[in-house]
């Protein structure tokens, strides 16, 4: 794979239609590539969980640094792409901290290494956008103490970067003590950090907020493409497996299932990718748009992961089939940045701010 | 015909101009058209029809001049432009009708001088259209025709209807259905109001009893009108859109998406959070079905056909049953009322019974998710029992 | 109809199988007599909405005073058998002011010509049982003041029973200002009350819970009922009606509904049914099982009524067809003494309470 | 066999007085039983089949006589009593087994000291048993067999495996399948454990090459199996019951209906209005199902069948789903792991999938609620495809 990333010509921000479709495309093609099911499956039971290989030709790509600022060797793409971006990576289930990475470049630009992925961040938000509840970092002079609860990809990070209400931190690996948490989804995995010892200072909170809704905007990216792979996997099950001397697919109780699940995964799709338009634009309802996709986006793939496995029948009750796969990534996703009742809560408490 | 853009912008606003001064307002879909006058004008410069050729009234402008006709007329927010595009009736002659009744009845359409209905549901073939019982018999000079419909909208003033009925009972049921147009006017038609449960009628039952079709109102070929009613379905698909209606009474509280949140708060019930969480996914399946509306379109436009476009009756079905239930709970025991001094309460109880005007009227959710799963997802259809058989032996009703 | 309740012979308050089944089954002769879908539609469209003559039949049957007890000339049976005739009442939505003989029975059992029916009682909760959250009567010396809001059968009552938490009082008809309200449901009429003098104190509070408690297994019964019927009634069309050369009912989007709404309905009568027993024995669990039939009653019927219509498709959007006439009833009896929110709110507390 | 009740009564008591003394745990539901010394003592003693015939080693007791032996042994914790009730295999083998068969396996059957396992399913029939392909091939003195078999506990264990497998291609699906006692302990018999979603190994795939089954162990007419199959099936719902298994965790937390309240105040997520909805419906749903279950067997006392009994399971797959559902959000970020050291995720998690067990497993809920509607409500079937026709031009896979 010696694609490299289509850069824009015009924006700094946003590419057209067709540079939009050829990024997608390389990523598709890398991805099929490199990221089949049989590979998520070996990165998903080696301890790390992490595939540096994969990783390195995803930094090739220019994936890693997608919206990092071009001034710092990114790409300097936005949200729109990002978001397109995830729905091919979360198609396949890719096992990889594209997420963090994001967020790491909206925070933290001019940390070495990220963009090219030949270092790996992560993220831990604490304070106010503490979406664990159960984080209690604080700052203690030039020092941070306490722990970070659910850290996605932190065991394998060179940096942790911390988001609090006190700004924003940069810590190396070597000064936290990190613990692996046994995840039951292992194709995102978290750890808690604890932290004892000095951290470098690299900025305010003004960028936070940001940052968090980016990460939002990728997952719901991730999680549309999840659902709209897992609803193919089923609708070709459903054509392909026959009972009773007929396609079951040819039953209306599957095909009507699958029939709302096209709802609920082209509703995930509108959802995300609507986020990502408001938050390139800025647009004043950027918040409620946010959070319709991360609790529309969540709770959309659950639903197609769930629904879908009921559709196969004792296939898919086996560890050998992939859907348990999706049902676990959706599960987790579910949880990355609060649950669907918070995010309906924040979304009426949105609307009630615009009108 | 090879005017610029801007020629023609030029024109048709001059036109509009000149003669533009407000029509009266268009009540009722399907009746006559008191806007008759305005409209034969319209159809007479040739704006009515711009992608039709001159034969025919049009102007055989392209897709994208035709378009710069219709911004034209909406700007000044006049009727009448582009019914190539959006008239049922018309479209459907202009295909499919004798030469000599269409050289009569497109004009007269155009200017909505002749009112019109459909006649294809019947009381035995709800949502199987091709069951249709209804029989047309050949006698000298054209058809006689027995039988009844209904949910028929405009039949009161209609002077046509479209209508489908058995011309041949001893083949399979698609292939012994011929399309008509079925003079309304007559001895032999009548027609009763239908009582909905919303305690409205807006919907018509038409008893047919030896009542005569001409020879040439014959649309298509005899015994094809199920390929007529194909395409006719398709136009009337691109021409009613989106049916649901609103709320009933004009005082009902607070419109748009989130009418629900202004409700809420109105009745005190947006600090309660079952209520919050209620509302919220209320307002996300109308705002997500718009988000998937808008794709389709920008899609469809892009050449990439789209498979959205077909989600939007089933996703409205739900949010009108949903919509129903949370403005139920908003309301408590005030949901009990009804008529106009409980504007609040009648528009719930309105939308708890009309819903079903979107999730049965024009296919059934359950046929609907048929569609979306065949044609859409390519899923395998049923096995059909009544397809090959003669009609006479299929059991229906 | 000359038939006349089985009088207990042995316990004052329950029957043994077979006379509750003769019992039910008197009940069921005289409604399929007297109260047919035609019988229906008559009263419902009548300005009272209210047959004197069924009525009637209705007291000399025993029904009327059913649960009255037999020192004032009632059955002086209880919740279990009152359950089983409002299921019978609530097949054929009845329109009769049963329930509030009910209440009246164990509010004012001494109060003169209730137990026959020759003068008809209404009862409004005002106070802590107030279901509406509006009424806002008060006791002044000896007088009432204020208005009680959606009091069923209020127009018709002779004599207004308050169950106010400064007591029980009975006000005439001719001493209170009573307004008709336009209800959805016209098959249970309601009004509003306005208190503007004397009224008699007749009881203290104590009886209070029990009188609303047996309101509610009786408006339960006559859900579960109604849910059976309407359910009934689907699966006749689904049988019966053609399409596409079969029976509707052969299809599996009908088929697998109608399995759904039986778990409904079959639930909702099991409710009804276990919060009837609990209330006769007075159960330390009978506060839970109460609620639970409050909520699942209403929450069944509402929703076979909604699916049985779709399942009919356009016939049952036309007034002449009865499904609508379910729906409704399901739809007021579903705030009768609060909503199903405010009932699986009230479980959780029992439970609480309980453990 | 005249003894009175309380006859009985006291010699059961005394028996078990005398004989009784604890045996080791039954954990593995299907594989040969470490208790057979017992089991074969109450055999011989007659307790083990008190309603058959003392030729089958039973007492022919009345249904009241035998529950007064089974309360009896319960009232001990004594295991092995009224498997003329229980005992799948032993009633199977009974009604249906050749008699030179019966006589030998019986016998070991009711004292547990031949293990089994069931061979219906493969994987390319699921939820439709009667299309079978596992062939068995008519030999000099029995069957030769080769086929695949799926979702088969106790298979590692078993002497002998309960099989369906085609032996008539030419007749329609039902109509050319047979029923054996296939010996498990022989070359041309592979078992492989089959790892489920939940990351046990529960069942297992069983691989059948050319395996050999003795004339005398057909079970019923030779193409007769589906009748036998049918009756095995009825035993087997009333032996396995409700097969939804609890939270794996042992220490997950309350137990019981009303579990989850405990763990919402566990999770101090019950001053959550909207937590408290969401769980007071799942308890509802849980307590109503056992209403439901506790009433269709006051029908059955009394003699009325009863349409709830067949609810059950459907019922079930919903509470376990939701229960699922409301767990994760009680957990929140918690329910991201597992493993022993967070029980209540562990708990939340394995329920997620496991209730696929009850949703997909013994029929799936589309399954149930066609037979719910057909049987229960007796709406009419679909049209079959496949019931007439040779099963060879049957598609399947």
């Amino acid at each position: 794979m010696t694609d490299t990333l289509v850069r824009p010509s015009a924006s700094p921000t946003m590419l057209d239609a067709d540079d939009r479709a050829a990024l997608v495309d390389s990523v598709r093609r890398l991805l099929a590539d490199r990221c089949a099911e049989a590979d998520v499956r070996r990165i998903m039971d080696s301890e790390s969980g992490h595939d540096p290989a994969l990783w390195q030709a995803l930094g090739e790509l220019g994936v890693i640094g997608l919206v990092a600022p071009e001034a710092a060797g990114g790409a300097g793409l936005g949200p729109i792409e990002l978001g397109l971006v995830m729905e091919e990576a979360g198609a396949v289930l890719l096992p990889a901290p594209l997420i963090s990475a994001a967020i790491a470049a909206t925070l933290a630009p001019d940390l070495p290494g990220l963009v090219d992925g030949s270092r790996i961040a992560a993220v831990a938000f604490v304070g106010c956008h503490d979406w664990t509840g159960r984080s209690d970092v604080r700052l203690d002079g030039d020092r941070l103490t306490g722990t970070a609860r659910f850290v996605p990809d932190a065991a394998i990070a060179d940096v942790i970067i911390v988001a609090s209400d006190e700004g924003v931190f940069a810590v190396e690996h070597s000064d936290v003590a990190v613990t692996p948490l046994p995840v039951f989804d292992r194709t995102r995995r978290m750890a808690d950090v604890s932290f004892r010892g000095p951290a470098t200072r690299i900025g305010g909170t003004s960028r936070i907020k940001a940052a968090r809704d980016l990460g939002i905007v990728a997952l719901a990216g991730e999680q549309a493409g999840g659902a709209r792979r897992m609803l193919e996997i089923t609708v070709a099950y459903a054509t392909d497996r026959h009972q009773f001397g007929r396609a079951i697919g040819s039953f209306q109780a599957i095909k009507h299932m699958a029939a709302d699940l096209l709802l609920e995964s082209e509703s995930a799709t509108s959802a995300a990718r609507d986020a990502a338009r408001q938050l390139a634009e800025a647009t004043p309802t950027a918040d409620a748009a946010i959070a319709l996709a991360a609790f529309a986006c969540a709770d959309a793939f659950v639903r197609v992961a769930k629904d879908g496995i009921q559709m196969h029948g004792g296939i898919a009750f086996t560890w050998e089939h992939p859907a348990h796969l999706y049902l676990r990534r959706a599960r987790s996703g579910a949880q990355l940045f609060g649950d669907s009742n918070l995010w309906r809560e924040n979304y009426i408490t949105a609307l009630e701010a615009q009108a | 015909m090879s005017m610029t853009d801007e020629q023609l912008q030029a024109e048709i606003e001059a036109w509009l101009a000149a003669n533009w001064k407000g029509v009266p307002a268009h009540t009722e879909s399907f009746g006559r058209d008191p806007r008759s006058e305005w409209l034969a004008k319209v159809r007479d410069a040739g704006w009515a029809v711009p992608r039709w050729s001159a034969e025919w009234q049009g102007r055989g402008l392209s897709n994208d001049q035709a378009k710069i006709v219709e911004r034209a007329f909406a700007k000044v927010g006049a009727p009448g432009a582009g019914q190539d595009r959006s008239n049922l009736w018309a479209n459907t002659a202009l295909a499919h009708a004798t030469e000599s009744f269409k050289r009569t009845i497109v004009p007269q359409l155009l200017a909505g001088e002749v009112g019109m209905c459909l006649l294809y549901s019947e009381p035995g073939a709800g949502s199987d259209l091709a069951a249709v019982r209804t029989r047309a018999d050949k006698v000298d000079g054209g058809w006689r025709v027995t039988g009844q419909k209904v949910w028929t909208s405009g039949a009161r003033v209609a002077d046509y209807g479209m209508l489908i009925a058995r011309t041949d009972w001893d083949v399979p049921k698609h292939r012994g259905i011929s399309f008509f147009f079925l003079p309304m006017k007559q001895e032999g038609v009548e027609v009763r109001p239908l009582r909905q449960i919303t305690d409205e009628a807006h919907f018509n039952e038409v008893f047919i009893d030896n009542a005569f079709i001409p020879e040439e109102n014959l649309l298509g070929p005899l015994n094809g009108g199920w390929g007529v009613l194909q395409t006719a379905l398709a136009y009337e698909r691109s021409v009613m859109g989106d049916a649901a209606r609103g709320p009933r009474s004009g005082a009902g509280g607070p419109k748009g998406d989130d009418a629900l949140l202004g409700l809420a708060r109105e009745a005190g019930r947006l600090g309660d959070p079952v209520v919050r969480q209620d509302v919220a996914q209320v307002i996300a399946w109308r705002v997500l079905n718009k988000l998937n509306t808008a794709r389709a379109k920008a899609e469809l436009a892009q050449g990439t056909s789209s498979p959205i476009m077909s989600l939007g009756k089933l996703a409205m079905s739900r949010i009108l049953h949903e919509e129903a239930r949370v403005r139920t709970m908003l309301l408590g025991p005030e949901s009990l009322l009804e008529g106009p001094d409980h504007p609040r309460a009648e528009d719930a109880n309105f939308l708890t019974l009309n819903a079903y005007f979107t999730s049965i009227g024009g296919g059934t959710d359950q046929i609907q998710r048929n569609i979306i799963g065949e044609r859409v997802l390519g899923l395998p259809k049923e096995p059909e029992v009544d397809r090959t058989i003669p009609f006479r032996e299929v059991r229906a009703g």
